[in-house]
């Protein structure tokens, strides 16, 4: 998986965000403050902006720049967040100029670690951890088992969308719902699902790229 | 949704450009969103930063002036500004003496400063922070983010203004900050929703006859709901609360502040109440506020804060403040 | 309905007890509706005297104080107060040098004050009044009451309190007051009705994308009403009918006033349409005021008031001023 | 009419000013600014009170005092012009025991004076005016025609009445409703609404005194 990948993984990203930009706000209006969907489009704006201004040269610096744009763009709790979490992720790559799934795998779970480490989440705390440690879980499983890339992006992207919905049912312990308490159960929490678009739009991606006639990722 | 905007999207820039039309002792920077005193930064002196989603107004822009803070960060409505505001607002009123940043205890907003703090940390720029926690509707606990900083945060930047204003070093004011945080308790009640421009539909729903209890400044639902009751009673369970965790008594600042769509009349109706309410616990009412000091967009409903006060806080409360929304002494 | 009282009936009386609560500056006599700064009269002073209507807080009485009122006279909600009440008032409050009513354009505002005015004149009190009439909705023509009394009532009281506090003669303020009134015009939009604690629901039905035009205070429906535009466009039909009334040039001070409400966000965004207008227009902003001033309980809307300021004016203007809803220079 | 007589019609006003008290305010919500029902009724019931407190030996001193309590008690447009239009209607009756309908009718014209002078509305302007000058001229004429007291006030009801209904298709001129200019059109006035109330409170007070066993008006 090289630049132009991961490249059009945040292109996509910003597309899908975009267009679930009402819903993810609506999910926050619930449990949250209403802010969800347009802070992460305003987000996936930035980077997109950012890119065509500057094209990074190797994946590791892509994910840093996008990372340091969320942080500069999104504010509130997923802003730093995500943020940091990208910009972590693109420092494990470091300077390769293309990504096998280990790394990419290694690269997801600094990720996840980012988030707790700022966070203090947990599983089961009802944030987007829930969809992000399920992913990461699923595929470090399945670079154990050899598995071909898209197969294992499309079982982290489907743990990730099973971990949001098992959001629904938790009570909300960190974040703006917490304050909620009980009331927060029963709904599903938008960080989680922003979390199961984003690795939904990475299995995509991967899907197309392996569709034959297309660069493979 | 019927509101005075132009578009959703440009309502926060709008609104700074207002500022900026409203107040030659405000510079404003619309692009960087910043809010800092005309005057520039005062050598020698503490600079008082704060910042917080937008559609809290007066907060935190409105408190920008002499005796009270040096930069305000607006972000997005309901969203904690990104580091670079406050990193940019730092460096600016910067005067060779440290930046306080008073931090309300958001996830987003902690996150956010604690960015900036490192960032202005690195360029060698001394920074304490004082972060406010003053909601009683939060269970304090580890189940929870801790409680939200509500009310206390205009008694807090309008403290640590007033000691940063006689020279007092950084240590001191964040200490100060903490203190007043520490004797500062508030409860708020909506009886309507807000409704955000990017959502434009009401954030919870309440029926006609449904108060919310325990509500934050995010338009977030409360803990629970109750049944509209008069004044007297929905007062009476907002001190009930407060009281419970800070026995009320001794000399004591209030605020009775609105959520932005009440009626000063209600205030003043509420007002009462809780004056009675005090009297009542043989607490002595020596400073008051009621108003609009820190809001949800357009919601109906109000908060009350008390402090407990002693002299040294007192003092510091009288002294002079000329910002838009708070002005006394000059 | 939704509000923070105790009971319909008592909502003006409630509410003056929390004044009394709040602002230790007034002496507050609940049972004859008057409120009077606890200084009690100067000797040799003019005592600027008004009242209205209760549901346009903080107008009259969150304007009591030095350099601007010494009495308010509160009636019931949208009720024009009782010739007692500013009988009981001028008594009180006269210094020997006679009482000056400052009464906005209702006929039940000026009967009620005409005929406290008898009644003092009868105890040998000289009596003069300003009369109030800026609202360019309301044609000027035999047709009609004549124009409202909006906006420019805050601009009159202050301006004549600060005149009355040097001193000068009663003649000299109230030709001074409608100096003022002469030079001031308003214009105010309603996004939604309000609500009246006795009628229990909405003076007038709105359209979930309309707007009303022309409002008064009182809740009364407007003149015509129109889809919702962005704010803009409403700033610009309100700013068109005062500039086609009185054009618009030289040394403005404006005042962008929120219904009660309004949050302030939308009012800085309308405050930065009407500085751009101004501006647009060749005339030069050098007084404002943003906030809510003079309300209609829950309204949400604004008006805008715009004054042509002379030296004399902008000083009297500038002159300190220490009341509970408007505080400068002390 | 005795003392007795004038303070039954004050205390059937008072009575049904309370019950129409929702009714007025809801005209005046249409065209003014929903205080008129409760306006009356705080003044109606201070009448009341007064003359609990203090009974007054003479109709004209009777209706005095109701006028100074309605200037002391209801403020807003209506207050000053009832109040002063009672004042003045007792001032003309003297110090007269009882009251002829002759009398009665010349004090109700001086009450109408009272209201064209203060607010200085003509016929057809929607006001007050619109009910109580069609009643003084039905009054004037029955006095005229010789008719009893309780025919006379029964006609005069009517007029109020009819006047009050006229008003729906008039654009108003005077107080708070002619700021609605043509808008102004198809509601009824709450002020002439009262005025026949008013009227219709003294037929009734009439006729059931005239009935055989009731002391006569
Ligand atoms: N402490 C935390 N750790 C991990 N994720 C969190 C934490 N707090 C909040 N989140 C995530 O952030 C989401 C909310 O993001 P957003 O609405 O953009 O910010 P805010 O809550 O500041 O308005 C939540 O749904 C949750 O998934
Ligand atoms: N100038 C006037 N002359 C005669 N009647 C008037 C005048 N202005 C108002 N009224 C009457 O007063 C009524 C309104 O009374 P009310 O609602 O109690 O006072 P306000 O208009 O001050 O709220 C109107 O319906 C009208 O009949
Ligand atoms: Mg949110
Ligand atoms: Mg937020
Ligand atoms: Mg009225
Ligand atoms: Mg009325």
């Amino acid at each position: 998986m090289d630049t132009r990948f991961f490249a059009a993984w945040l292109e996509e990203c910003a597309r899908v965000v975009h267009e679930q930009r009402e819903y993810l706000t609506r999910l926050d209006a619930a449990i949250g403050d209403a802010d969800h969907g347009n802070n992460l489009d305003r987000g996936f704006t930035g980077i997109r902006q950012a890119l065509a201004e500057n094209a990074p040269k190797t994946p590791g610096s892509l994910l840093a720049l996008a990372g340091t744009t969320l942080v500069r763009k999104v504010g509130g709790a997923s802003g730093p967040l995500y943020g940091s979490a990208l910009r972590q992720m693109g420092k494990a790559l470091g300077d390769a100029e293309t990504v096998g799934l280990a790394e990419l795998t290694g690269a997801l779970e600094t990720g996840l670690q980012t988030v707790r480490r700022l966070g203090g989440a947990e599983v089961g705390d009802k944030t987007m951890v829930d969809a992000l440690a399920p992913a990461c879980v699923a595929l470090r499983r399945a670079v154990e088992e050899g598995v071909k890339p898209q197969e294992a992006l499309s079982r982290a992207a489907d743990a990730a969308d099973k971990g949001a919905k098992d959001t629904v049912s938790m009570q909300a312990r960190k974040g703006r719902a917490s304050y909620l308490g009980p009331r927060s159960i029963g709904h599903q929490d938008p960080g989680a699902t922003s979390t199961a678009l984003i690795l939904a739009a990475l299995r995509d991606v991967a899907v197309s790229w392996a569709e034959p006639g297309a660069a493979g990722p | 949704m019927k509101k005075l905007i132009n578009d959703a999207e440009s309502v926060v820039a709008d609104a700074l450009a207002g500022m900026a039309a409203a107040h030659p002792s405000l510079r404003v920077d619309v692009r960087n969103r910043i809010v800092l005193r005309a005057s520039g930064p005062r050598p020698g002196k503490v600079a008082v930063v704060s910042g917080g989603g937008s559609g809290h107004e007066p907060l935190h822009a409105g408190y920008v002036g002499y005796g009270m803070l040096d930069a305000a960060c607006p972000g997005e409505i309901f969203t904690s500004p990104v580091p670079d505001q406050m990193l940019e607002a730092g460096q600016r009123m910067h005067g060779g003496a440290g930046v306080l940043f008073v931090v309300k205890n958001y996830t987003g907003d902690v996150l956010n400063f604690e960015m900036a703090a490192e960032a202005l940390a690195e360029e060698g720029i001394e920074v304490a922070s004082v972060l406010v926690n003053d909601d009683v509707a939060v269970q304090d606990s580890v189940y929870t983010a801790g409680r939200r900083g509500t009310g206390a945060t205009v008694l807090v930047e309008k403290i640590t203004g007033a000691l940063a204003e006689t020279g007092a070093p950084l240590a001191e004011i964040a200490l100060t900050g903490e203190e007043v945080n520490a004797r500062s308790r508030s409860f708020g009640i909506a009886l309507t929703p807000c409704v955000t421009p990017a959502a434009g539909e009401p954030t919870f729903e309440l029926g006609p006859n449904e108060v919310e209890l325990g509500i934050g400044i995010h338009g977030e639902p409360g803990r629970t709901r109750t049944a509209l009751e008069p004044a007297r009673e929905l007062v009476r369970i907002a001190m009930d609360a407060i009281n419970d965790d800070l026995p009320l008594s001794g000399d004591v600042l209030v605020m009775v502040n609105g959520m932005g769509g009440t009626p000063l009349i209600e205030l003043y109706v509420v007002f009462a109440e809780v004056a009675a309410y005090l009297r009542r616990k043989g607490a002595n009412v020596t400073r008051r506020l009621v108003g609009n000091y820190i809001t949800s967009l357009d919601m109906q409903g109000f908060s009350v804060t008390v402090c407990r006060l002693d002299e040294r806080l007192t003092l510091l409360w009288d002294a002079p403040v000329e910002t838009p929304a708070l002005r006394w002494g000059r």
